[in-house]
């Protein structure tokens, strides 16, 4: 599973950060709220690149470097074939940062740990970057 | 088929996984040295601090071997008989293999210095180590760390934190010397120092006294704790003494197979291919070794993987600082730099190709180019410049776009 | 000239407790109504709204509202603001007042003096969830014996077509979605003036293509692939005017769809150059007749004018197989105000009229009608087709459906919601497959609330919908106005 | 003040009942009359009537034209009307007999007439087209006047009652029939007018109709559009006028004309016969509830809706074929029966003399299983 990203109808809005941010780290969806009370962070980057853009998120890889790459196994793919991290085990050496060839795991705002898509699979049936995009440029697609 | 892996860590939890994608049935013998099963030795430090607990040492889960079907012998090896194909352990058992993985890493160097056998005096590699600095630093005082590479950081970084007043010597002109330049050391030294750290560089220790440790220069510290912290060297005496090639690491051919056909090597004991310099390295690295792991494992069970080497990649943060660095260390090109603050982006280009980077607090960035780096990607100069006016992932030159569109169509990074 | 007297229309209303400086805003205005500042402080310029809400809509904290602005002149019935407005434009420009989409003057909406019918007792309603209910319909010309062959005919799965819109006018996008739809629900879109895009072509058998009088886009494939042709005359918005697409809308693509130059004035003019009379349309209609072998019907598209029934007789006379006729409620990309606002009639009494017409000359069923101009929803819908027509099209329904918010600013080609443009950055923000969806899922929500109806009534069939006045009473209306719709006043 | 129908349209529920004998043998009013008094609770008394067919064998060739006056008046002006059209063999009151439930009764008279030939070879039209024509322009023109029937050989009887009064008035017993209707009226308000009762006739077309046709305005404005004139506003005039278009205007074979009475839904047409003449006279498609006995002096149809909204049942005995809404009706007149069933919606029960068989070329798979059975 992954996320799709079609820069032919990507607006560049950049509303899919927006509801990601908001969705995650407990903020429970509220956009107000999150970010006027927090410091929410998106999970994903929008790329713009020569009058495209596109969302840069994570593509799950089968042969994932980051899993490989963790120091701590914190790194994980589920059944699902979803790469998430256990935020209980990472403890922010950023190894996985340095091998994502796609630039997409960051570190948390106060670099005390990495994010990274893990597809909503705890808070929504659709990743709220999907639902939310006015344009349908994002899909979450099942191939493997 | 019997399959045996002398070593469990890294390398070997990737041998294990590489094995079983391959032959679900073969029976795998692992020989824990340590008998600790698969833990993450960069982990120490946290364990150090109390920030980790024993347990939250593991690599794998603790039910990993198990799982794999894998049967743990506690124990050391004591030789290799390559024509029986048996491994006998230090205790006289003999387990006899069809195929051998030497996993078995790496150990601090101990440099040649009067006195550094004292109790007092510990190298930083081990759990166990770590359990001896901590019954140690119980009364708090001062420690010296000797070198200044990785290791010795972050001991000097968790014995900081535990309260000890922490003095680093380090004998190259500058800190992290394998990692940085001398301008983003002189950084990330000024940063150690602001949080009470002291630094010593250009001079070397020449004896350790009784809580004492004297230094080149004809100063003495007085300390109640002395780090040894200048290096490793592979674990490469078995395979020496059974008659495989060996350099400054086991030499393995571009399979991971060393030059007896039977036998595998993978991890911090070989010489692996450096994809930039394009020479044998020995590149003691986690993610180095669980990726060698992974493919002498593929191959021992009938594959012919291809070990495309690695780079020297390293991330480390030291109280705050996040320094992130891959490529060549020793690269001589034309330097690229960005800085805004504490943060800074240091690109060193061998014509169109990026040979190495330095990004200190700056890591969001360093993914691709890790990536650039490893696949050798031609970028012009100009293109950098553009880029490092705004270092972000969105900046990055069409060169890398295009490279990212490329490995998702040919498929050279699978992605799911 | 430096002074302007002209207020803003709109104001922007930003909420600060909810606005989150995401700049969404910003990045969304085409028309550059916000700004972001480097340091976060955000603005706005009144004067360049529309209206068009793209940024309200997609403010994900609904920071934004877009209010009228308070302009507060001294009110005057007579003189009302709009006049006044209209004459500082006319007076700083010059020029004739330009504006899109359709008729939005308070004249009377007969459809919303329309009352349906439904069963009680002396017979039953029937359930459209258990009972089929047939909204399938023929449209084209019937012999007049069963022992002639039968003459070519669009089978339509449910009364409701896509109006005309051509490439150029509209994105291609919004062709697409319509395309796509059309086929799902078994209907038939139309490509307008402009011709059928390479892209589109395999929606061929869903499509209705338009001869107008710039012949854009028309040749032998254009007119045999097609499921129908239709001669447009004319069309609500702007009976008795052509069309001019400007030249900076004649990107590659649609000169090449349209067989013009690139970046080209592309003018349809006034009159088709080879129809000056009746007999001449005839001739027109034989021509496209002979060219498609017979195979195809043709339509005739006329705008509701005040003779309009003696010319729906005349063009079923002159061999139109189905004669629509656009209401002045119809919309367009670009029209002058003062023609689109006052010329022409209701669609509902012009269907009224031409059904009646048609069958007092005996010749009703030699054409089907289609009417097109202001269908708001599924009732419009019921009523015009109990009132006499065959089926419907609609255009602007179609379009909000696809996102538009009838800022009546089509002709500035800067379309927010990437309808009416052929700017790549802003087509793009209608992606087809959700168009196709929305398109779609209107249709599908009307044929529901059409069976609904339907089955109220205790109709199973569109068959028995059509002309089916008895369904209809009105409600407020004068005798005249009932006698015109052929209806009686509600309780009557 | 109530207004009658022609002037407001008025739904009604009904009991239709029909009786033939296929052999053409003619049997008296009574069985007819039983069967339509035994589903009296369908009716309210506000209308009943019954169609005969073969009762005028003496004046076989003669159109028979029974027409209600409201006066004599009415009578005179429309008399002469006649004689402007038609040579007129023979006329009488038709008899009656009194009756207490029995109240308002119009002039009832009977005309046994052939049309004058130079009037419709002017209009180059055949003398049914002629006959048509100037019944329509009487019900629709001559104020007070209404003809009741007006085919050959026929007559229908019906006035504002209860069926079984309307029988007796009429005095329908002394009448020999080979195919009986009949009809029993629940209008939903009181017109109290004759002329709106049941069965509805033109030419030797009868119908008596038990529902409500929703697409009534649709079919009368596809009717008008063909010259009829309609003039009573209800679905009964409007499905004999359909019945009339399709058979005699167009020539079609009753078959036909069910299929696009009551059309099979698009997706269970089977052939492309069926759609062609759906899509030809999709105007007369009949919606709504509906369950009907058309006659003529060939035979009978009956059908219903579609989707079947009304009941029907129908029986075979011997050459005797029944009819009714309700099977109690059928019951009540004829014990033994070879088969009863209920035919599907839209599915036609066809009763021919033997001896049209060729004529009408029809031959329903419902009543040949019947009789293979």
């Amino acid at each position: 599973m992954k996320i799709q990203s079609n820069s032919e109808y990507c607006l560049g809005c950049g509303l899919c950060r927006i509801y990601c941010a908001a969705a995650h780290d407990g903020y429970n969806g509220s956009v107000i709220r999150a970010f006027k009370k927090g410091t929410p962070q998106a999970r994903a980057g929008l790329i713009e690149h020569q009058q495209q853009s596109w969302i840069n998120t994570c593509r799950h890889c089968q042969d994932a470097p980051c899993i490989n790459a963790c120091i701590t196994g914190a790194l994980q793919k589920n059944n699902e074939g979803i790469v998430f991290i256990d935020g209980q085990r990472c403890v922010g050496c950023l190894t996985c940062v340095m091998v994502c060839p796609f630039g997409h795991i960051q570190p948390s705002l106060d670099f005390s740990r990495a994010v990274k898509c893990d597809l909503c699979r705890d808070l929504a049936e659709a990743p709220v970057c999907v639902s939310h995009c006015p344009n349908g440029a994002l899909r979450l697609i099942e191939e493997v | 088929m019997k399959y045996l892996i002398i070593g469990s860590c890294i390398a070997a939890a990737g041998a294990v996984e590489g094995i079983r994608s391959i032959d679900p049935e073969g029976e795998i013998t692992v020989i824990d040295g340590e008998q600790r099963g698969c833990y993450s030795r960069p982990l120490i430090s946290y364990y150090l601090t109390g920030r980790r607990t024993s347990s939250q040492l593991d690599y794998r889960p603790a039910d990993f071997f198990a799982q794999q079907r894998v049967r743990i012998i506690p124990g050391r090896a004591a030789s290799i008989d390559v024509i029986c194909k048996q491994v006998l352990l230090q205790d006289g058992t003999g387990l006899e293999y069809d195929r051998l993985l030497l996993a078995t890493g790496a150990s601090p160097v101990i440099p040649p210095i009067p006195g550094i056998t004292q109790s007092w005096v510990n190298t930083f590699y081990t759990w166990q180590d770590a359990e001896e600095i901590s019954a140690q630093t119980a009364a708090k005082g001062t420690a010296v760390v000797l070198g200044s590479g990785l290791i010795g950081l972050k001991a000097a970084e968790a014995l900081h934190h535990m309260g000890m007043k922490v003095v680093m010597v380090e004998k190259q002109s500058h800190i992290l010397p394998r990692l940085l330049s001398p301008r983003s050391a002189a950084a990330v030294g000024g940063h150690l120092q602001r949080h009470g750290l002291k630094v010593v560089t250009g001079h070397e220790v020449v004896a350790v006294g009784n809580h004492e440790v004297a230094v080149d220069d004809g100063s003495s510290i007085a300390a109640d704790l002395l780090i040894i912290a200048v290096g490793t060297r592979p674990n490469q005496d078995l395979a020496r003494e059974a008659g495989l090639q060996t350099d400054r690491g086991i030499i393995v051919d571009c399979h991971l197979r060393t030059s007896d056909p039977h036998i595998w090597a993978a991890g911090d004991v070989i010489e692996s291919r450096h994809i930039v310099r394009g020479t044998d390295e020995v590149m003691a690295l986690l993610p180095l070794a669980h990726r060698e792991g992974f493919i002498a494992g593929l191959n021992m069970a009938g594959s012919r993987t291809r070990y495309p080497g690695g780079i020297f990649l390293n991330a480390v943060h030291i109280l705050g600082m996040h320094i992130i660095t891959a490529g060549d260390p020793e690269t001589t090109g034309s330097i690229l730099r960005w800085q805004e603050g504490e943060r800074c982006l240091e690109l060193t280009m061998q014509g169109q190709n990026l040979h190495r980077y330095i990004a200190i607090n700056i890591p969001g960035i360093s993914g691709p180019l890790t990536a650039l780096i490893e696949r050798q990607v031609k970028i012009p100069e100009s293109e950098w410049f553009k880029f490092l006016r705004n270092p972000a992932i969105a900046n990055l030159p069409a060169a890398y776009w295009a490279e990212v569109r490329r490995w998702q169509d040919d498929g050279s990074l699978r992605c799911g | 000239m430096s002074l302007s007297m002209l207020t803003p229309a709109f104001t922007v209303e930003r909420n600060q407790d909810r606005c989150i400086g995401c700049g969404v805003c910003v990045k969304q205005c085409g028309n550059s109504v916000h700004h972001k500042d480097e340091d976060g402080f955000m603005w706005v310029i009144d004067k360049n709204c529309v209206g068009c809400h793209r940024c309200a809509v997609l403010c994900p904290t609904q920071a934004l509202a877009i209010k009228e602005f308070p302009a507060a002149l001294r009110p005057n019935s007579y003189w009302s603001t709009s006049s006044l407005r209209e004459i500082y434009a006319q007076a700083e420009t010059g020029g004739v007042l330009l504006t899109g989409m359709g008729n939005p003057r308070p004249f009377r909406s007969y459809f919303d003096h329309l009352l349906l019918n439904a069963s009680q007792v002396t017979n039953p309603s029937i359930d459209p969830l258990r009972e089929p209910m047939e909204l399938g319909t023929y449209l084209g010309s019937q012999v007049s014996s069963l022992g002639e062959r039968e003459k070519p005919l669009l089978k339509l799965d449910m009364p409701i077509m896509f109006s005309a819109m051509s490439y150029g006018a509209v994105s291609l996008n919004v062709q697409k979605s319509l395309a796509r739809a059309a086929r799902e629900k078994g209907t038939f879109w139309n490509t307008g003036e402009g011709g059928l895009h390479s892209d589109l072509q395999e929606y061929a058998a869903s499509t209705i293509v338009q001869v107008a009088s710039g012949r854009f886009g028309v040749n032998p494939d254009y007119l045999n692939q097609a499921a129908a042709v239709e001669i447009k005359i004319g069309q609500g918005a702007k009976p008795g005017i052509g069309g001019h697409l400007p030249g900076e809308k004649v990107s590659a693509d649609v000169a090449r769809t349209r067989m013009i130059p690139a970046w080209s004035d592309a003018i349809s003019p006034a009159p088709h150059h080879d129809v000056y009379s009746i007999e001449d349309l005839a001739q027109l209609i034989e021509t496209l007749k002979v060219a498609t072998n017979f195979e195809k019907p043709i339509s005739v598209k006329v705008a509701a004018v005040h003779n309009i029934s003696a010319i729906a007789s005349g063009m079923v006379r002159a061999g139109a197989d189905i004669v629509a006729i656009d209401g002045f409620r119809g919309a367009t990309g670009a029209a002058p105000m003062r023609i689109r606002d006052n010329i022409g009639i209701p669609i509902e009494i012009a269907i009224a009229q031409v059904d009646q017409r048609m069958r007092d000359e005996g010749i009703r069923d030699q054409a089907s009608l289609v009417a097109a101009g202001g269908i708001r929803n599924s009732a419009d819908v019921v009523k015009i087709l109990a009132l006499g027509a065959d089926a419907v099209y609609i255009g602007t329904a179609a379009l909000i459906a696809l996102g538009c918010h009838l800022c009546h600013t089509c002709f500035t080609g800067r379309c927010n919601w990437g309808i009416a443009t052929t700017e790549a950055q802003l087509s793009k923000r209608l992606n087809p497959e959700l168009g196709a969806v929305r398109a779609a899922n209107l249709l599908q929500a009307w044929e529901h609330e059409i069976k609904e109806m339907m089955g109220g009534m205790g109709i199973n069939a569109v068959d028995s919908l059509r002309g089916n006045r008895l369904m209809l009473k009105g409600i407020g209306l004068e005798q005249h106005e009932l006698d015109l719709l052929g209806i009686t006043a509600a309780g009557y | 003040m109530l207004r009658r129908e022609g002037d407001i349209r008025i739904p009604s529920g009904c009991a239709i009942a029909a009786i033939m004998n296929r052999k053409g043998e003619r049997f008296n009013g009574q069985q007819i009359l039983a069967s339509i008094a035994a589903m009296h609770q369908r009716s309210n008394g506000l209308g009943g009537g019954f169609a005969a067919y073969g009762i005028y064998p003496e004046y076989r060739d003669y159109f028979a034209l029974h027409i209600f006056y409201d006066d004599d008046g009415a009578r005179q002006i429309c008399e002469r009307y006649l004689q402007h059209h038609f040579r007129i063999k023979h006329q009488e009151p038709v008899p009656v007999r009194q009756s207490r439930r029995i109240a308002g009764a119009p002039l009832i008279w009977r005309y046994f007439a052939r049309p004058r030939e130079d009037k419709f070879y002017r209009e180059h039209i055949g003398e049914e087209e002629f006959v048509a024509r100037v019944v329509m322009t009487i019900n629709a023109d001559l104020r007070g006047a209404f003809v009741a029937s007006s085919g050959k050989n026929m007559a229908a009887f019906k006035g504002v009652g209860y069926p079984e009064d309307i029988g007796e008035y009429y005095r329908i017993e002394e009448y020999q029939a080979y195919i009986w209707t009949a009809h029993g009226r629940f209008p939903t308000n009181t017109p109290g007018w004759w002329g709106g009762a049941h069965p509805f006739t033109l030419l030797d077309w009868s119908v008596v109709h038990n529902g409500e046709i929703s697409s009534y305005s649709t079919n009368r404005r596809f009717l008008e559009m063909y010259g009829y004139k309609i003039s009573l506003q209800t679905d009964t005039e409007v499905i004999a006028y359909a019945f009339d278009f399709l058979m005699r205007r167009q020539g079609l074979c009753l078959n036909d004309v069910v299929d696009v009475v009551a059309s099979p839904f698009w997706s269970q047409l089977e052939e492309e016969k069926q759609a062609r003449l759906r899509r030809k006279y999709s105007g007369l498609l009949l919606n709504g509830p509906f369950s009907i006995i058309v006659a003529t002096n060939n035979g009978l149809v009956a059908l219903n809706d579609r989707i079947k909204l009304r009941p029907l049942v129908a029986a075979l005995q011997d050459e005797f074929l029944y009819v009714a809404s309700e099977e109690a009706a059928i019951r009540v007149v004829a014990q033994r029966l070879d088969r009863v069933w209920s035919p599907g919606g839209g599915e036609p029960i066809v009763g021919l003399l033997h001896d049209k068989k060729g004529l009408l070329d029809v031959a329903p798979s419902a009543i040949q299983a019947a009789q293979s059975a």
